[in-house]
């Protein structure tokens, strides 16, 4: 049954290093598991915890979130900003007693096309193990 | 000509939204030759034979106040929603939850254990827990069933409007009361007395630039009466939560708590809030962020205080 | 408004995409969408009848939007979304869905990159249908160039652009231009002089009219966008008058101060008020105030007395620094490149023998201009060596312990030095250590061969493992893999080619621009192939090895390209910039501040009467930053709102 | 007392006996111990370090976990023991699928985690030379000696970071803290010859007799080394050479007797033979004169 089990996880790539990444990864072919669909934003600046919340409460299994590498931020510093809000909603998590390793937060830059491949390896088998978070259900049941 | 037929109820709440009402003092009375007030069981002895007893559809309007958390709740509302024409969830335990719902961060088996066990106070050698029945001589009690989640009042059946606070602040309750009643009626599922933008729109404190190199909490400071409380590093709910409380707390030196609930385009107060005092952290590497995410204590018990039970997530993980 | 009609175009891109995507399946589920009134594939979207097909779909389903499933939109949103503009639509009625780089291409089991591809697909309908149509912004250019960096590529970007009618600022850290070309001997494959091919374009520059020439001057600072950048220039005086001085070196001769000369690598000397070489430009003396005895206060002022005993006085010791605040619409960076530190390399003893030479000083000492006039000898002795030993790729294509890439002009300059030695040393013998020659390039592998076989140079296909002194000797311990023996030759003299690393002010320089590096620290490209000439920030391009290694014709011709690019994007007074920008909601924004610190745009203000946000559209670069902290939701992205978000996230987590 | 988790190694036991009482003395009179680990066994030698057979790990992978138990630091002395047991610990951390197999059949889950450290890196990282040096009573002025690295102290580098595999220092850093002069010779990081010795004598041996010669050459009176294989082949080459069991031209001792000396513990005690001693005479009586 655990075998069976394929999470999905959101991903919200930033165009300019970690989508690019992403690419790179497939123009060198590289293999990685399909669980990730990734949404393409600007910025990871422009990712707010309550997508994140909703994304898990909408049935996400886990969401990766990918930006520049600190300092090489298109957009100077909003991987900054995300890293600000991504720490307090680690702390949040925590209390909802949602396991950290659900929300990840990589710097993946531009020319990482094999570190994007192995986190989304990693992080598959992660969430694979951990289990469905079916949030709703759970919701539901503990009423 | 035919009065308007109001009633008031209570579920699990602190009575304050009584008071709010009850406070309305002289003005309850000025409506008095508009309004029959046929049911309030805070106020008068009524019973919920009464209620039942009546036809559907015989209130027009109902005021319901507090949470749903326990059985009796839910009976109460499905009976009360039966019986009326218009269903407010007013104040914010029946908007949002409130208080009660931070229940939702624990469970019926956790509370019962402190509230029966656990607490110095309490006396219970055999270690007895509330049962819904009980087998005693004269025959079978019973008592509500406790729920383990706190629920909204429009989670447990349809809601027409909404009035938020904690407690809904006087002159917005009869301004409610008499739009409810002379109309026009507002489009179903709207928020009344309450602004449409946040309570910083209002807040008559001086905005430098927003911020945070430390936070503070209220007990270990005195703040400055002046300025805006989130740049002196205190947690106010403000800029994401509703206005038109007439920030009686910011007024008293205190910062918002967030009663007012969360704005139209919110997805999540909470969260919300959450994203917006984490974006301006003073700090740039990633120990330095961590020091301030660390000091930020309970942040569901900060960001969801009155919204934990329509918040996205709604309850941890039990 | 009614529902929007969408059509969905998914692309084959031959096998790409259908080797492993089934590609009917994808229509099939596409088609079942709701709002989808029409779907199909393609083999080539991308193709001219690829392009028709959606065109004309477009008119006679009578679509509002179209999602087109294929490529990466890096590759080729721009393409799709002109083909929809011209079937009339507006073009952010159109999105991609990658289903090749992060579909087909990545996933092996066709199931799994069938329903992938599907929810991928199944995304783009939901963010396409929430799309609003937009009009592109347009901005005014600033039909002004600045140069940063006044090498070889330097050089011949500004003329270009000069050329091209437009003015330039060509900024230089040093005292002249020139950059290391001005340090080479020879040139190869042709042999030429460096500095006569190069002297001619050096004047060309200073003699300008539309270019303005900033030496010993440092970009501080750099704000605004493509077409309207804002750059502050720091630059340091010169102390000296270039109109009056006529580099009669008067001032040098009673100068006290004495310190290595750059120019030279440390091999020769030169004093604190100098010229850094004789073609220098411009040409004049210049003071290195860092150096000089004392300025604040006056210490020595030997050279002034000079000067104006000379009746020249062209030296004023009370000059301050000067700040430019430049206004320009493109910026073009040639900052070049420096040499690994050699005393890295412990194995072969540089730093440690005298006569263990990089080669770069290898090439000053063959230089007339340079500090043995040209004659080859030891540094340690004088001496003229006999037994030489070149090392390629000295501290290169060795990721564990060096540098992981080839500087690619190492096999050919050292084939050229080689061949010098034996060319002015006739009894000496020369060998040549090498991993394997890379003489790609015209005229390249014939040159070296000569060089091997006119000057019997010998060449050993290994690696060095150490060099040490031995009574006056330097012994060097290698591997002949060709014969599979294990060399050791006693030498006079140790020339190491070692690599070229970014210039050291790169990394600094390129978070001022906000243009990215790649993982050597040159500036990364937009595309690797595509676009090499342009920095994946808008306005700003790229010459010269500040980008990648390169010899000497590739540098001029990225640099004429890179000029061109600039000239294309000056050639209109206007340029249009993606709307897709922030928008504020006023009757929902209470003005709380929260977003205003966050813009590193400025983009964001609090008006001061209606007490809201405002965003200006000029300045915003839709990074979205503002939008993730709007405790509000009253700030919004267009064409990627929360709404939009969420939607897609459901369409991929709802199944 | 400080005291350091230490593996001795079969060597230490048998042949080098000297090299373990030498160190053991040394560490006590700079104020630390070494506490032998519960249960130790043999490294596997360089074996261990083949990519392809898992069964040669499984020694290095057991020592280092039980090791785990009692501290985080493991002190060792043979270059050997030092190169295979880092190594050993470097590659667990990767957890890859061979480690896991390795795991699998030690019955025991070992993914790095010990920090193994050389002698001379307690002696220049956590006492520091200038500690030594403090402590040094008889120095040894004057002794011109060449240390010889050999390979496996600093190879592979990247994995070793112990010193700089081409130019290190760290020996005689040491020798110049207790009055030594150290002498640079070419060779002091060349291959000793090591196993092939015993198997192909022939390749083996002149190695060894050059770095012998190359540190005579360069003026040297003894050579101070770190591993008993190295000791073993660059004193057996000599032997082959002409030199007899008692006197041979140039004395291979372990860098902790000369520390042992210096520090003024008796020769006995750090089982340094007369002809051993000799060189140390020579420049005492030099003093005296």
């Amino acid at each position: 049954m655990a075998t069976a089990f394929e999470p999905k996880i959101v991903g919200f790539l930033c165009r300019w290093c970690s989508y690019a990444g992403a690419d790179l990864a497939g123009t060198n072919r590289m293999k990685y598991p399909s669980n990730v669909s990734a949404i393409r934003v600007n910025c990871s600046g422009r990712i707010d915890p309550t997508l994140v919340l909703k994304a898990l409460s909408l049935g996400a299994d886990g969401v990766l979130i990918a930006g520049c590498h600190p300092g090489d931020c298109h957009y100077t510093n909003g991987n900054i900003k995300t890293l600000r809000r991504f720490k307090l909603l680690q702390k949040m998590l925590d209390q909802y007693g949602i396991d950290r390793k659900r929300v990840r937060l990589e710097w993946v830059s531009a020319a990482e096309g094999e570190k994007y491949a192995q986190v989304v390896r990693s992080m598959t088998d992660e969430v694979r193990t951990l289990g469905p978070l079916n949030w709703k259900t759970k919701v539901e049941l503990a009423a | 000509m035919t009065k308007t037929k109001i009633a008031f109820n209570w579920a699990s709440s602190c009575g304050g939204c009584e008071i709010a009402i009850f406070e309305l003092g002289a003005k309850l009375v000025n409506l008095a030759d508009k309004v029959d007030i046929i049911f309030w069981p805070a106020i008068m002895d009524y019973k919920y034979e009464d209620l039942e007893a009546m036809p559907d559809g015989t209130i027009d309007v109902a005021l319901m106040n507090g949470a749903i958390q326990n059985s009796e709740n839910e009976h109460i509302a499905k009976v009360l929603r039966a019986k009326s024409k218009l269903l407010v969830a007013f104040g914010a335990c029946a908007y949002l939850g409130g208080i009660p719902a931070l229940a939702n961060t624990t469970n019926r088996d956790q509370i019962f254990a402190s509230s029966y066990k656990e607490t110095p106070t309490t006396e219970n050698p055999e270690k007895i827990l509330p049962q819904t029945k009980t087998q005693t001589r004269e025959g079978e009690l019973s008592i509500p069933e406790f729920y383990s989640t706190v629920k909204t009042l429009d989670q447990v059946v349809e809601v027409d409007y909404y009035v938020p606070g904690c407690p809904p602040v006087g002159d917005q309750v009869s301004s409610v009361i008499t739009q409810l009643v002379d109309g026009p009626l507002p489009p179903k599922g709207a928020v009344l007395g309450a602004s449409e933008r946040s309570l910083c729109y209002e807040c008559k404190r001086i905005r430098a630039e927003k911020k945070i190199a430390k936070i503070v909490r209220t007990y270990q400071t005195i703040p400055d009466p002046e300025k805006c409380l989130l740049e002196q590093g205190i947690i106010c709910m403000g800029p994401a939560t509703r206005g038109g409380c007439s920030s009686i707390c910011l007024d008293a030196n205190m910062p918002c708590r967030g009663c007012y609930g969360p704005l139209p385009r919110a997805i999540d107060q909470g969260g919300k809030m959450l994203s917006a005092l984490a974006s301006i952290f003073d700090a740039m590497t990633d120990e330095e962020i961590q020091k301030l995410a660390d000091s930020v204590v309970d942040p569901i018990g900060t960001f969801y205080r009155f919204s934990m039970a329509r918040s996205l997530m709604r309850r941890t993980k039990a | 408004m009614p529902a929007k009609r969408i059509g969905v175009f998914i692309c084959h891109c031959g096998l790409n995409i259908a080797g492993t995507v089934r590609v009917k399946e994808v229509v099939e589920r596409a088609s079942k969408q709701p709002n989808v009134v029409f779907a199909v594939d393609h083999k080539y979207l991308c193709s001219e009848p690829g392009q028709t097909l959606i065109r004309d779909s477009v008119k006679q389903q009578h679509l509002d939007a179209v999602v087109v499933a294929a490529c990466s939109p890096a590759m080729h949103e721009t393409t799709f979304k002109n083909v929809v503009q011209s079937a009339g639509l507006n073009r952010y009625s159109c999105e991609i869905a990658n289903i090749r780089e992060q579909g087909s291409w990545v996933h092996d089991d066709s199931d799994k990159a069938t329903t992938k591809a599907h929810l991928t697909v199944r995304q783009s309908i939901e963010k396409v249908r929430l799309n609003e149509p937009l009009q592109p912004i347009t901005v005014p250019v600033t039909r002004r160039v600045l140069v940063i960096g006044g090498g070889i590529a330097g050089i011949r970007a500004a003329l270009d652009v000069a050329n091209g009618g437009y003015e330039v600022y060509l900024v230089e850290k040093s005292g002249t231009i020139g950059g290391r070309m001005a340090q080479l001997s020879e040139t190869f494959p042709t042999l030429d002089c460096s500095t006569c091919i190069l002297g001619p374009l050096m004047v060309e520059v200073y003699r300008h009219p539309k270019i303005k020439l900033l030496r010993l001057a440092r970009v501080e600072e750099v704000s605004g966008y493509i077409g309207n950048f804002k750059v502050r220039v720091h630059q340091e005086p010169a102390y000296v008058d270039v109109a009056k001085c006529n580099a009669c070196g008067e001032c040098a001769k009673v100068c006290p101060a004495e310190l290595p000369n750059e120019f030279d690598l440390g091999l020769t000397w030169r004093k604190a008020i100098y010229t850094p070489f004789s073609q220098a430009v411009p040409p004049a003396y210049v003071l290195d105030a860092k150096n000089c005895l004392g300025l604040l206060p006056q210490a020595c002022g030997e050279c002034k007395k000079a000067c104006d005993e000379f009746g020249t006085s062209c030296i004023n010791l009370d000059a301050w620094p000067q700040t430019h605040e430049l206004e320009v619409g493109a910026i073009i960076v040639s900052t070049g490149y420096e040499l690994y530190d050699a005393t890295k390399l412990t194995e072969y003893g540089y730093g440690i023998y005298p006569d263990v030479m990089t080669s770069l000083e290898f090439e000053r000492m063959l230089s007339a201009s340079g500090p043995t006039a040209g004659e080859i000898r030891r540094p340690s002795d004088g001496h003229v060596p006999r037994e030489i030993v070149f090392i390629q790729c000295a501290g290169q294509r060795e990721p564990e312990t060096a540098l992981p890439y080839c500087s690619k002009i190492c096999c050919m300059y050292t084939a050229r030095h080689a061949m010098m030695f034996r060319h002015k040393v006739p009894d000496g013998e020369a060998y040549v250590f090498y991993m394997d020659i890379r003489a790609g390039g015209k005229g390249y592998e014939e040159f070296v061969k000569r060089c091997q076989e006119e000057k019997g140079l010998l060449y050993l296909r290994g690696r060095v493992a150490k060099v040490y002194e031995e009574n006056n000797k330097l012994i060097v311990k290698g591997v002949d893999t060709l014969s599979g023996k294990t060399v050791q030759i006693n030498a006079d003299l140790v020339v190491l080619a070692v690599g070229m690393i970014p210039s050291s002010e790169t990394h600094d320089l390129a978070s001022k621009l906000k243009a990215s590096l790649d993982a050597n620290g040159f500036f990364s490209e937009a595309h690797p192939k595509l676009r090499p000439l342009e920095s994946p920030t808008a306005g700003i391009f790229l010459a010269g090895a500040g980008q990648a290694p390169k010899d000497i014709p590739d540098t001029v011709a990225q640099a004429s390209g890179a000029a061109s690019k600039a000239l294309d994007l000056l050639s209109s007074p206007t340029l249009e910039r993606e709307p897709t920008v922030a928008k504020v909601i006023g009757e929902l924004c209470s003005g709380c501040g929260i977003c205003i610190p966050l813009c590193p745009y400025t983009a964001l203000s609090l008006n001061p009467k209606t007490k809201v946000a405002e965003v200006s559209e000029a300045l915003c670069e839709g990074c979205g930053t503002c939008i993730a902290s709007c405790p509000s939701g009253s700030l919004s992205l267009r064409n990627l709102t929360d709404e939009q978000i969420l939607a897609m996230v459901e369409a991929m987590v709802a199944t | 007392m400080q005291s350091y988790l230490y593996f001795p190694g079969c060597t230490l036991r048998t042949m080098a006996r000297d090299f373990d009482a030498s160190a053991k003395a040394s560490a006590r009179a700079l104020g630390f111990e070494l506490k032998e680990m519960e249960g130790w066994l043999c490294c596997g030698a360089v074996f261990s370090n083949v990519d392809d057979n898992l069964m040669a790990k499984a020694g290095p992978n057991r020592i280092l976990s039980r090791a785990k138990r009692d501290g985080d630091t493991l002190a060792t002395l043979c270059a050997g023991c030092y190169n295979v047991l880092k190594r050993t610990n470097l590659q667990a951390t990767h957890n890859s699928p061979s480690q896991q197999s390795i795991n699998a059949f030690n019955e025991e889950t070992f993914n790095g985690g010990v920090e193994v450290v050389h002698f001379l890196e307690i002696l220049r990282d956590r006492i520091s030379f200038p500690n030594v040096e403090k402590s040094v009573k008889s120095p040894l002025t004057g002794l011109r000696v060449g240390a010889y690295y050999g390979c496996l102290l600093l190879r592979p580098s990247g994995e070793m970071k112990l010193d700089d595999p081409h130019r290190p220092s760290i020996m005689e850093d040491l020798l110049t803290s207790i009055g030594c002069t150290p002498i640079d010779y070419p060779s002091r990081t060349e291959c000793c010859g090591s196993y092939l010795s015993v198997s192909s004598t022939d390749y083996a041996e002149p190695l060894a007799s050059n770095i012998v010669k190359s540190a005579r050459s360069c003026g040297a009176q003894l050579i101070a080394v770190s591993c008993p294989l190295c000791k073993y082949n660059l004193e057996t080459s000599q032997l082959r050479n002409g030199g007899d069991s008692t006197d041979y031209y140039l004395p291979v001792v372990y860098f902790t007797q000369l520390l042992g000396l210096a520090l003024g513990l008796d020769p006995q005690q750090l089982e340094l033979d007369p002809r051993q001693m000799k060189p140390i005479h020579e420049i005492q009586t030099l003093r005296v004169s």
